[in-house]
């Protein structure tokens, strides 16, 4: 595994930034944050049927790219830099467990514009792992869910849900229909107006089992790695802006930028997002290449990546001043991004607990 | 022990603002408790006008203006005790305190007596509000690059320019501003203090919509707007020496009200992850005491400056203090949200309304920038106070 | 309590501090450290005999000066600014414990040059605040002592030692002679060469009970304040020689203070000090006027004040630069005593375990 | 996953590399393990000396030298491999390793013909040892700062001057040298790169007697030291151009060979928490645990900068690398201190026998002075990677 980036993954790179700086910029970020489906459904289109991205690293004979999760990766880091509000992350968490787990009805659908949302965390539970307790039972003619799922990201507008419940024996990872009999949804306020989520009540939902225990978890980890991934891209992105803003505002008679004092900070943060980036970068190969590594290597990744880019947004708004407590400019965004990330998926302290036994703890 | 020497009658004095507070609080204001703090100024501004007022017919405002003509000139145990009830009470949220404890120090320190007379009265019953025109858009930290412009004209000075970060400017009746009166003038010469009225054509006041979604702030533009010639305060030309007599005022007794509001917020973040599990997570738990140990510092901090030789031994006070506090109440949001845990993310409901949690995470963000940043802050302690060199220029 | 410095408690520190200047400079500090007692006997004499300033909290009519604890923290911290090599702190522990708790046999002698020692940790135990397994029995003419007490501060040298044991119903504490039959007294070497420290074995050593329960607890919270007041001191000092070197030290042709990243952290270094600084003092006044605060007040400043040296000698060791490393420069003096106090009576941790009820959990 | 690709033959490789060190270091060089690490440099200096014979007649010297007449040019992954290996077997720490890493892969960039067959064969073999002479006491960390001074007389280079910080003086039997060679000449102008043997009488070297009570590094005196004309690499007047290329090859392929140090170093300590109760104590577990996290977060960004494509991926490889090592090195000193407890505070015995934790917490101070101080490497990545303005002279 070479972490660095090949020539293709930076044509990858490029052409995926440039065509979001175009389609996804504040404005459009902003005029999605308002829409009630909280994106722009052309882009969408654009970003899925027309160039694939979602099945970027689905096999070819399932209509995908037959790339890996690394190129996938590379994707989330411009998504997460553009803050687009859009379900990519969800739908390619699906399309990867999927890919590996399930039969592969769904996917040429994911491929093809269908929004994918993965349903973990229950009501009330603030563990981590989250405790599953949907149930699911036998029924006539296969699998019956029934249970609560809350704030499960992207979840209202979702065609294909995985959705973690206990079956006769442990957890396992069923799959639903968006339009399944017995499903309801009520959208969920979140602070991160720039995302999406709903809360699910599911009584007796047809489900197809995708898989047992190593399919939820696999899930699980495969999410951490998208979230961590995409967070890299938004710290990256604010810390440029950030810099930017440092060359060019002048304070005292001078830029900002050449107080020593704001530049250490500065050269701070960029330490800890290119460090992050490694990690992330690592995870994302290792879904592809080295699973078994997950369990360690995807909670690993979430931690350092939100805390980076938790530090990163913080200090964008401090380095910034004044203008980075209005409305209109984007620091708020990148800042409840961060806090959005960071509190959900794992605290740091739950997610250091989970990975105390691979410290020798 | 109150950490503050107290002296015969100060416990009557506490028992009686205390009383007042309860009886006022739990009658015709008993909605205003805990309206109108930092992230709420938006909250309620009919009925805390008429709070200001009240306060006013009762005599609490003024308290510790030094001139017994205008103010109560009580000791600084008194004023200290003052604020403490009043935060003890969650009352509400002062329209009127930057008329009170900037403005009113300013004419005292600065006024002719015509000026004392004219505005005092007005602030000390509560029916005139203040706004403050310092801060400028191109300016940031920087104060002294002062771009609005005043030029006399007859009897008049006519303004041109704009400020930003306005508090209350939507409610203010009268605005101070400091504008360059000489022309062509550089940094801190040829600045002076002036004082107009809000409500005339050449000014418009626009709010600041934050990242809370409120609005807390305003722009405010001058196009000609108009202050009266004798409606300078010290001499023209000297506004850089009065406004920074002024800066001196922010900081003091209001101290250890400050860290009673502080300790309400932690108390219910405390008490809120006792009640939802966060509290059983160790390391949370470790951050909750260390933010309370930082409040008894601060509390300690606070104490030393309001003592009688703290001149001497303390002259960093303002500096230390706002960085201090700033800064802890910046982490206080943080810890307010690890405590939620994933509810962290979820706001009350549509189209933007949210929780105290969040409100707290979210403002709290400005106490670092505003009121002097903590850069200017520790660029202060290394210059004046550790007798370090000025960056270049 | 007025936390301020009164004009007079400013000339006990101006002639505190140019006495230690003259007699426990930095060459006097390396040659105590390099003598087998740890001190300077002359030095120790003027302290006490001559100048007093160990009976400076004791009453009048014992031989002391009848002030307070707030004026000993005053020369606290001026010891702890000069690293003085010597048993003072201990002595005016133990003095403060028998002013309040003793009779009060002892404190004449230790107003006048006697060494005072409190012995509370045992060996193996790391817990805080220590678990006590020393036991009081009754003998024909009072009590025994059995059990030992690990590195105990001035133990080797001390005249009058406070023991915590446990008697027939609980935690106490005795006063023992140095001399007494069946102590058995071993030195352990310290990486703080400035502090002396010795291992006890007591077997049946004749004691005398100071008090129980609330006199062992307050012994231990006057050493957590005597220790927080001279963090205070060697704090400010390695500060302001830190800001002296920024002064006039010249690296890239400008002097260091000239950068303002240096100047930053040497500005939150002072906000640190200062803040612990008053913290200190509130405590110190409290030991006197208050002592039912101390329980909360004591470990707060102990930790507070401790952090803060921390902190001041870690940046100290990193804005010096190379010459900070070499034995022959006092930087590492400052650390050493940093990570002395730090992991000697409590660790943080354990301290903020220990306030938490009154934080409210 | 090793995580840096490996070709065919490369587990032979590892499996003969370890094969060699289990052999070697069971045998003759038992008492070597884990001897000579950072603050540990002076011990065992004879057997060090004789292990470095053995390593060069094996041919484990030069292993990565790009020139096979002097070196065996092996691959970057068999590099990573040797290095992992020769940590992992807990080796001992070169005495040869500035020649090796620092001295040849300057010669082999800018030396002559003549003086790569001169001196590359020694420093193979392991027999002779070079050390270095850039740091200047009045210099800091600014390198360029150079008043040490060299004056061509006939055939000879006489130098004048002092080094400081200077590792294995000592033992070494060479010392390049940054001197001054053109009179009047300023910062990196008028340098030159000379080579000195160190047996003769116009140099003294002096040990540093550091916070440890032992030495690791040295001062060096040039009083009327002689190296031969022809002895300058480059050209002279070139030194300041060769001596930053020499910067450039002191990163690289050992990085990962050293985190298998610091991992062996926080395994140590991880065990002993465990013994010894603190991993009971879930806020020091919690620092365990972040300690870990950030070694594997260390060794992810080295083998994103070993990648192919590393030159365009991560250009500031070298200074990011430094600052996160320096910094978690030193973090892991106070962890192992904190997890001692109040055991921390005793030394092993006297005069001033440290604790292996003891030691690991003092000598990591100098990790984020040398080498590049924390200040030096942040300066670096804001001018030269985030393109802010260099600081104003």
């Amino acid at each position: 595994m070479d972490l660095s980036l090949s020539e293709e993954q930076r044509d990858l790179r490029d052409a995926v930034r440039s065509m979001l700086a175009k389609a996804a910029g504040s404005e459009a970020v902003r005029a999605a944050m308002a829409a009630p489906s909280g994106r722009d459904d052309a882009l969408w289109r654009q970003l899925t049927g027309e160039l694939g991205l979602t099945g970027l690293a689905v096999p070819e004979e399932l209509g995908g790219a037959g790339a890996t999760f690394a190129e996938v990766a590379v994707v989330l880091e411009e998504v997460g830099a553009a803050l687009l509000a859009a379900p990519y992350t969800s739908t390619v968490v699906v399309a990867e467990v999927l890919a590996r787990f399930g039969d592969a009805a769904f996917l040429p659908a994911l491929v093809d514009g269908a929004v994918g949302a993965l349903a973990l965390a229950e009501p009330g539970d603030r563990s981590w792992p989250p405790r599953i307790g949907c149930a699911a039972a036998r029924g006539a003619e296969g699998w019956l869910l029934t249970g609560s799922k809350a704030a499960v990201p992207d979840g209202g507008a979702a065609d294909v849900l995985l959705v973690a419940a206990v079956d006769d024996r442990d957890d396992a990872l069923f799959a639903v229909a968006g339009d399944a009999p017995g499903l309801a949804r009520v959208d969920v306020p979140l602070m991160d107006q720039t995302r999406r989520a709903a809360d699910l009540a599911l009584d007796g939902v047809p489900a197809v089992r995708v898989g047992g225990a190593d399919a939820a978890a696999f899930a699980r980890d495969v999410a951490a790695v998208a979230a961590a991934c995409e967070a890299v891209g938004t710290g990256r992105r604010a810390l440029e802006r950030t810099v930017d803003h440092l060359r060019t505002r002048v304070q005292f008679g001078r830029v900002l930028g050449s107080f020593q004092a704001l530049r250490h900070r500065a050269a701070d943060l960029f330490t800890a997002v290119e460090a992050a980036a490694s990690t992330a970068r690592y995870a994302a190969g290792v879904v592809a290449t080295a699973p078994e590594e997950l369990p360690v290597v995807a909670p690993l990744a979430k931690l350092v990546c939100a805390q980076a880019l938790s530090d990163v947004a913080a200090e964008a708004l401090q380095l910034h001043g004044g203008i980075a407590i209005t409305w209109e400019h984007d620091a708020h965004l990148w800042f409840k991004r961060a806090a959005h990330v960071q509190h959900t998926g794992g605290s740091p302290e739950q997610l250091r607990r989970l990975l105390a036994p691979a410290a020798g703890l | 022990m109150t950490g503050i020497a107290e002296a015969p009658g100060d416990a009557a004095f506490r028992t009686e603002i205390r009383d007042w507070l309860e009886t006022q609080l739990s009658g015709d204001f008993a909605g205003l408790r805990g309206s109108g703090g930092p992230g709420r100024e938006h909250e309620q501004l009919a009925e805390r006008a008429a709070w200001e007022r009240r306060l006013g017919e009762a005599g609490w405002i003024g308290i510790g203006w030094p001139d017994a003509r205008y103010g109560r000139a009580l000791s600084l145990a008194q004023q200290v005790i003052f604020h403490e009830e009043y935060a003890r009470a969650a009352a509400p949220g002062r329209l009127g305190h930057i008329g009170e404890q900037l403005l009113a120090p300013t004419l005292l320190a600065h006024g002719s007596e015509e000026q004392k007379q004219r505005f005092l009265p007005g602030v000390g019953s509560g029916e005139v509000f203040w706004c403050q025109g310092y801060s400028e858009p191109d300016a940031g930290s920087d104060l002294a690059n002062v771009g609005t412009r005043a030029v006399l004209d007859g009897d008049r000075w006519v303004v041109t320019g704009q400020k930003i970060w306005t508090s209350l400017a939507h409610v203010s009746d009268w605005c101070f501003v400091i504008a360059r009166t000489e022309l062509g003038s550089k940094r801190h010469a040829g600045l002076s203090f002036l004082l107009l009225p809000m409500d005339q054509p050449g000014i418009t006041v626009r709010p600041i919509v934050q990242l809370t979604g409120t609005s807390e702030f305003n722009e405010v533009f001058f196009d000609g707007a108009v202050a009266a010639a004798g409606d300078v305060v010290g001499e023209a030309g000297n506004g850089w020496r009065v406004a920074m007599s002024l800066l001196g005022f922010e900081r003091g007794v209001s101290t250890l009200g400050q860290q009673i509001g502080f300790a309400r917020e932690l108390e219910t973040i405390t008490e809120r992850a006792r009640v939802n599990g966060a509290a059983d997570d160790p390391v949370l738990a470790d951050r909750i005491v260390s933010a309370w140990v930082d409040l008894q510092v601060m509390r300690h901090t606070a104490l030393r400056t309001l003592g009688a030789d703290a001149a001497r031994d303390a002259p960093w006070a303002a500096n230390v203090s706002k960085l201090l506090w700033a800064n802890w109440h910046r982490r206080l949001g943080e810890l307010a949200m690890a405590v939620e845990g994933p509810a962290a993310a979820v706001t009350s409901g549509l189209p933007y309304e949210l929780t105290d949690e969040q409100r707290l995470f979210l403002f709290s963000r400005a106490d670092t920038i505003y009121g002097g940043s903590n850069e200017v802050q520790r660029n202060v302690l290394a210059e004046r106070h550790l007798g370090l060199p000025r960056d270049r220029a």
